[in-house]
């Protein structure tokens, strides 16, 4: 077979060597009533055929560089660097494992270092590790750290309601057996929903001895970004409960918006999707975690320190291992070992060839183009666009028929993919549609956009 | 050369990748919300290239050469998987198009699921976790619900872990909220069958298998072991980090495994990306399969209008356990790992016998050159101690001098129950005189040790940096760049 | 380490990839046609992916540093024309489809072929030739058409040539059948005008200039040396492979040049690909398009429907020399100049600015460390004399030492007319900051050769070999592998 | 601007260093009326919309991945191993220049140096250059290389009339102002050039002391083989008349053809294309030329050796440059300098992984598929295939309509390239085509083939 190097002869040489007859004695130890099933699967094929499977597999999909697409919802498309995958496609790097070896993992180490140095630069944080799963899983290991930092005798976790969906429902499955209570996500009316400054007050009523994290989403789900000025009371407040104030963010948003770490916030995950990952149907993604120096011992995963070799010369090594399953085992800080590094080493080489100025750029761009887009919807009859709290790139429509109807119309006439549908998330926000637009979406799409909606909207 | 930092190149006003002027009416932004300074390097494409470049050659990875790491099984990755997850018609689909948009999508994770199912002989399969830990946290969750279903889940917060499992293992137990019973391993390496016997009482919630076990060997007790824990009302879990032995050689799921995780990274030739992503699928039997996490996919009989064209849609396991992570899985790693798997089909069993050839080929080159503390017909893997008697020489010297005769050192100091372990997984992809030339070495280090010992002590002397002060970085905890006062801008 | 070569990995049997089994009944070949034995290599995938990969890091290329290598303008080849030139709808067009299939390809050819002429001032271009080498042929074929279609070919059999030129100048007009005569140059470097009068008669098929001209220098007698010539009716064939000293600064055409070929894997970054593919499209004016090497794009307008939507399709031009290749050009190079164009536009002047500062630059750093032969201001490129006075250093041994300082050495012993030569061309792409640090390896060379010579005669002494026997090279004559008796497989 | 590096205040710097006031200054040598000319192109585009506008324009092309594709003559579209590319992809090997410094182009000139064995594995010579531009002037250099051989003393070389007529258009080029006569190629009637063995026998009788050499196709334009018993006969005759026999050849067809070497070409040359190279619209391809060993001093372009350095490791060099046109100027034997390198380590790592199996593979499934569809179409009623003389993958059908009509109607109501037009290669050839299958083709897309060439060809 293709990728199994041996001839015949040299088989029969091996299993000579070792002192067998025939390669089924190698298995002696299976018992036999369960040696040697037969394995259905259909026949192999050759590369070429693998690849005509693939490409027809491929062509079945209706793909956003062919229609545009307005789906933004914690997964977007930005535009990525032809340099980011030439970079990604060295095989030094993406055929490696984790650098257990520093010697010969120099390039991945200071990679990863680079990654913490950007992910503290764009939070505002102390310390990054070096990438979680996603930002969901992230999300409920941040739980996890403030439940123990808070010496596991804080029971309870309020969670803003407009952090995305699934991310609430992964910090659920995280602490289902666990001594946890989440509270404040849910319950709300959609009039509430739609006043994210008094959604916080309401949350900050909750803080209690019992506290050990409040999280808020900046942007949050629906778009909207709460004043740094009034997190910064925020924050104060739950310091003053003892507890931690945890954020989640969009990075990209990051680029333009005060960070978490100057408007306190002990803890921010994030997904680094944007930053040079392609949408691939949701994955793999780039979990985000920082943190204060002082939490350190307390983050999970991966964290790459500066040292020195035996010649005095700079070199990196994973460090402060003691927080690791692999020496801790039960008593870890989490169970995670392989992580995402090769998308860490994406959002790293993005980073570097955006650079400041390209950043911020693309977070203009997507922030432009978001606003003008709602201002163009808010014009139209019957559709009405939640303007009045600021918001980022994305943004709440309420439309004048269904959601899914709306959006299978501008599938099949418009070729468009259509927004969000928020009845999925919340039954409140049922009759509600979520729209992005990043730098990718050309006044051209967006023009379309419009008059479909226009056309779609108008009473029949 | 050591290599400058990203951010050394920095020069204030050097612009990498710009961007179109907007092509929309601007909105003023909000005032109070804008962030003042934003530390990111200031760096042309240029010094991007290079920088990640030199710092690739400063990497080794399986494209490098040979990388024997126990328990990761670095295999080939072929590059067809490359190409095929960046057709556009998968890398640019948005994870919440209409399914209707994405069959072809969906198909493809739907097969995957079946592939592994017929794989393991299991009844169903989620492939939405991240990797292979989050799918043993995700395994015992379903163990937990179970067991609550049955008004158990109170009084079963045991699970059994052999001492000999990686540590993922108890670590995910924790996190689930378990209580972590060590059971010790036998002479032969195998679950010793008494003390599991001790622990097996109506608190227990599972035991955790992984098999072969991490000495590489098949567990002579399984059959034994797992009827004990199921008598007891225990579930077994299997951590299936070691599939790539047993593909077509037998199934988990038919010797009574409840559950178990795969490493897609591992046994179905995804690379392993300098430390991730991989993906951990996590498979069932039928008395598991309700609990699995969701999304999976399945066919929507409805929807289905012509049986050779189904319609596939996401599902939720009747009783799932919930999300794992948002959206729907490492789904650029489920290309490759379906390309990988068309490419063998039944004979994956070639696989699994290749790997098991090589490594008691290897293992049969090195008996008479360091101590086996277990020595018996191994799978794809096997455990030597790093001594060579009557010298200073440790396992990690013989590790790092590895680097000089060009290979990747293999697993050290793991499994824990063997000191000094030098864990080998060549894997099938490696030829005979890939193994011949690494015996070969190993024979020259066992000489060395005995000659010059410094040598091997002071190893590794080709490669880019000497050995690294590990302590003098925890203590110091310099964890990201720090601009100093004086910036002077390296050459690109 | 060496590497062994792809055929010592061979092992007899082993295979890598496969292809699939005939799908249509097969049909025997005819006998005593068929070959016996086929002796290329039997590796698997693995094999190949080691052995390619560590070649490539023994090799040096511009994506790993600084690259001054003069007369070849080894710019950053932007990674946005790599992904361009392999989408599909480039990469997988046959040049036998219709012109109706390839509008796009052809417009993009068509826009090429504008963009170069308002670059040089020049009526028409053709895209044909496959080098700057094959573009000269093509030159000096049409103006030797030109000769005789006014009935002077038999005549106008010599082709002026300064000594400074580029070797292709003389050979491409050997091979084109005329006799070469030498052009000295004066003691400013510049066309010596008074040996130039004195060839200047009715034998003369014109005059190859390159401006800048080998030295890196403006010639100054250019308008005089151009007169001069057409006044003896000769033509001025310009050799453009410094254009990217001039863009936006003068054009070619515009002074006088009757025809001249562009170097796309110089001045429009496409890469160099470790000795090729380049192209070489050949730009004239009014007086020789007519003869310009076919086909070239041109607008079909009968096929137009629509002004703005126009027919493109392939024409001959009335008087053409033919064909220099089959199909019509190096398109996938096309495509990588094209996208570049498109990203500078008007601020290509920006470029050659940037590459004449960033040389004089380098220069003014340079001129007290080494004897600068030809000291004026120099445009992208300039000459040093490769000498530390007092030692017995070479310009071959700084050269060498220059790599242990990280960068590829410039071209040495080129041009002829400088002893020792050191022919410097940085490139616009470079910083400040490497052009600094190799002025200050420079300056510690010239250091060492005062202290320590044999460190530089010696060097390099950190490449992946030391100096290479070339005598022995020429002598031996081992052009191939041929296979040994005793085949033993390399390990991958 | 994007890709140069300097900022303002950088350009101020090196301004003063140098010693002028602006950057105009740099230019006075430039004569004034000449100076800064206004460019006329369109304006700058960013990476983004550089894409947007390439993207656009690849759409505006049917690539041959989404038509079958029927078309060869002498440009084939092959498979090509996903590995291929992702080698050619590694930036120390494309953008590295000739190797002239051997100790740090070691990769180049070893891939350079298996190039060169496995030219003369494929061709049975002894000795191959590192690559000449395209098959059609590797022909063109090797007529030259046969003049220089026998000594300029004799003026003629017979061309064989179904040579890729762009090759014989391009030998022309080349030595218009020669003293020389391509003869042989051109006048000959239909039923003639149905008769290549005919053809032989004419040429042949052409033979005397004025000719340098004589050119033969192998398989020639109509995919013809003549066989290599006769072909034999052809260089005894030729090497007698003290001429040179040179070959143009397919390099997928010597997988299963005796090649040249064993039956007496002096000279081998021909198209690499094939060997895992994109069709691309016609180049960059890969011209192959090899040769006996005797006469390697008149080879033209790069040749690389083997040594050994310093310390007595084997490394390799260029060598033989005294051939060459930087050291012998006017009396080099070519003008050539750059070539196709990267081609030609395309065709070595396609050769690498193909092997003498897989190679072998390819030719096999091109030989089987086009005899199949000759014999399907050879059914049919109207076409008539040319069948009599053994062919690779390539065959002619005289057609029942105008060859350019049938083209049109199965591109556009069948989504298919039709053949080659063989008209306008020759109006002798008008109303046939010529076919081509390679691997590519599926059994599927030849009946599809088939089918619309018999409704096509159905009388109406
Ligand atoms: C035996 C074993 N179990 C579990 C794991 C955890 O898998 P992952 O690294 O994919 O989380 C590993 C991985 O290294 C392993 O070797
Ligand atoms: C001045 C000059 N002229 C002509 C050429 C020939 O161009 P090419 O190498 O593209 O054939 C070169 C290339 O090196 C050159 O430097």
């Amino acid at each position: 077979m293709r990728f199994i190097p041996h001839t015949e002869e040299e088989r029969r040489e091996m299993l000579r060597v070792i002192g067998v007859e025939r390669i089924e004695d190698l298995f002696a130890d299976v018992p036999e009533a369960y040696r040697f099933p037969p394995l259905n699967l259909p026949p192999p094929l050759t590369e070429l055929e693998a690849r005509w499977e693939l490409e027809a597999l491929a062509e079945a999909n209706t793909h956003t560089g062919q229609y545009a697409c307005f789906l933004g919802a914690g997964a977007y498309r930005h535009f990525i660097p032809a340099v980011v995958d030439e970079l990604l496609r060295r095989g030094e790097f993406y055929t490696a494992y984790t650098p257990y070896q520093p010697e010969v993992s120099q390039g991945t180490l200071q990679a990863m270092f680079e990654f913490q140095s950007m992910i503290c630069a764009l939070t505002g944080m102390e310390v990054s590790n070096a990438s979680h799963y996603d930002g969901s899983s992230a999300l409920a290991e941040a739980v996890l750290m403030a439940l123990r930092l808070t010496r596991g005798e804080r029971p309870k976790v309020l969670l803003f309601p407009t952090i995305h969906p699934e991310y609430r429902a992964v910090v659920r499955t995280y602490v289902q057996h666990l001594d946890v209570r989440l509270e404040g996500d849910t319950g709300w009316t959609l009039s509430q929903l739609r006043q994210p400054l008094g959604l916080l007050e309401e949350l900050e009523a909750r803080l209690d001895a019992e506290t050990a994290a409040l999280v808020i989403p900046y942007p949050d789900f629906l778009g909207r970004v709460l004043p740094p000025a009034r997190l910064r009371e925020t924050a104060d407040r739950v310091h003053q409960a003892g507890a931690l104030l945890i954020a989640v963010v969009n990075p990209i948003a990051l680029a333009l918006f005060e960070p978490p770490g100057s408007w306190g916030a002990d803890i921010v995950v994030g997904e680094g999707q944007p930053l040079g990952i392609p949408l691939s149907f949701g994955g793999p993604y780039l979990g985000i975690m920082a943190t204060r120096m002082a939490f350190v011992r307390q983050l999970p995963g991966r964290i790459v320190g500066e040292t020195v070799d035996l010649e005095g010369r700079r070199g990196y090594v994973l460090t402060l291992s003691t927080r690791e399953q692999h020496i801790r085992r039960e008593k870890a800080t989490s169970n995670i070992t392989t992580n995402v590094g090769l998308m860490a080493l994406a959002a790293t080489i993005y980073l570097s060839v955006m650079g400041k100025h390209g950043l911020r750029q693309v977070a203009a761009l997507c922030y432009h183009k978001a606003h003008y887009l709602a201002e163009r919807i808010a014009s139209l009859p019957g559709y009405e666009v939640w303007r009045e709290h600021p918001f980022f790139h994305e943004f709440v429509v309420r439309t004048p028929r269904p959601v899914p109807e709306i959006n299978r119309i501008l599938y099949e006439d418009y070729q468009i993919l259509g927004g969000y549908d928020l009845g999925q998330a919340d039954p409140e926000l049922s009759g509600h549609m979520l729209l992005c637009t990043t730098e990718m979406n050309t006044r051209e799409e967006i023009e379309a956009l419009v008059e479909a909606l226009e056309e779609i909207g108008a009473p029949a | 050369m050591p290599e400058p930092l990203i951010f050394e190149y920095s020069v204030p006003g050097r612009r990498g990748v710009e961007m179109p002027e907007p092509d929309v009416p601007q909105t003023p932004f909000p005032e109070g919300f804008l962030r003042e300074d934003l530390p990111l390097p200031e760096v042309s494409e240029v010094d991007v290239v290079r920088h990640f470049l030199r710092l690739s050659q400063m990497n080794f990875g399986v494209d490098k050469g040979f990388y024997p790491l126990g328990s990761c099984t670095m295999k080939y990755n072929p590059k067809i998987n490359e190409e095929m997850a960046r057709l556009p018609g998968f890398a640019q689909l948005h994870p919440y198009q209409d399914p209707e948009t994405v069959q072809g999508a969906l198909a493809l994770m739907y097969h995957l699921q079946e592939f592994l199912k017929e794989i393991g002989g299991f009844a169903a399969v989620s492939l939405q976790p991240a990797a292979g830990a989050q799918g043993e946290l995700a395994g015992i969750l379903m163990i937990r619900a179970y067991h609550q279903d049955r008004g158990e889940g109170k009084k079963r917060i045991k699970m059994l872990v052999p001492d000999s499992a990686h540590g993922t293992n108890p670590a995910s137990s924790a996190m689930a909220g378990l209580r972590v019973v060590n059971i010790p391993s036998d002479r032969r390496g195998n679950i010793d069958l008494d003390a599991l016997r001790k622990e097996c009482d109506e608190t227990v919630a599972g035991l955790m298998v992984t098999n072969p076990n991490t000495l590489g060997l098949f567990d002579e007790n399984l059959v034994e072991a797992i009827e004990l824990v199921h008598r007891c009302g225990g579930l077994i879990y299997g951590d299936g980090a070691n599939m790539n032995a047993l593909m077509g050689i037998c199934k988990p799921g038919a010797m009574g495994f409840d559950v178990m995780h795969y490493n897609l990274h591992k046994t179905f030739s995804t690379p392993h990306g300098g430390g991730g992503p991989g993906a951990g699928p996590v498979a069932a039997n039928e008395r598991l399969a309700p609990y699995l996490p969701g999304p999976i996919v399945a066919i929507d009989q409805e929807r289905t209008v012509r049986p050779d064209e189904p319609f596939y849609t996401f599902v939720w396991p009747e009783r799932s356990i919930g999300r794992v992570r948002a959206f729907h899985g490492h789904f650029g790693v489920f290309i490759r790992a379906y390309t990988y798997i068309r490419m063998y089909g039944p004979r994956l069993r070639e696989v699994s016998e290749a790997a098991v050839l090589n490594a008691n080929y290897l293992l049969a080159l090195l008996r008479d050159l360091y101590p086996v503390p277990y020595d018996r017909l191994c799978k794809h893997e096997f455990v030597i101690m790093g001594k060579v008697s009557g010298t200073p020489v440790r396992a990690l010297d013989i590790s790092k001098r590895l680097i000089d005769y060009g290979f990747h050192p293999p697993t050290n100091y793991f499994p824990l129950i063997v000191p000094e372990a030098l864990m080998i997984e060549p894997t099938e992809t490696e030829s005979k005189a890939t193994l011949d030339a690494f015996a070969e070495a190993m024979r020259r280090i066992a000489e060395e040790a005995r000659q010059d010992p410094q040598r091997v002590q002071q190893a590794p002397h080709t490669a880019p940096v000497r050995r690294l002060d590990e302590v003098r970085a925890a203590r110091a905890l310099v964890l990201r760049y720090i601009p100093t006062a004086e910036p002077h801008p390296a050459q690109a």
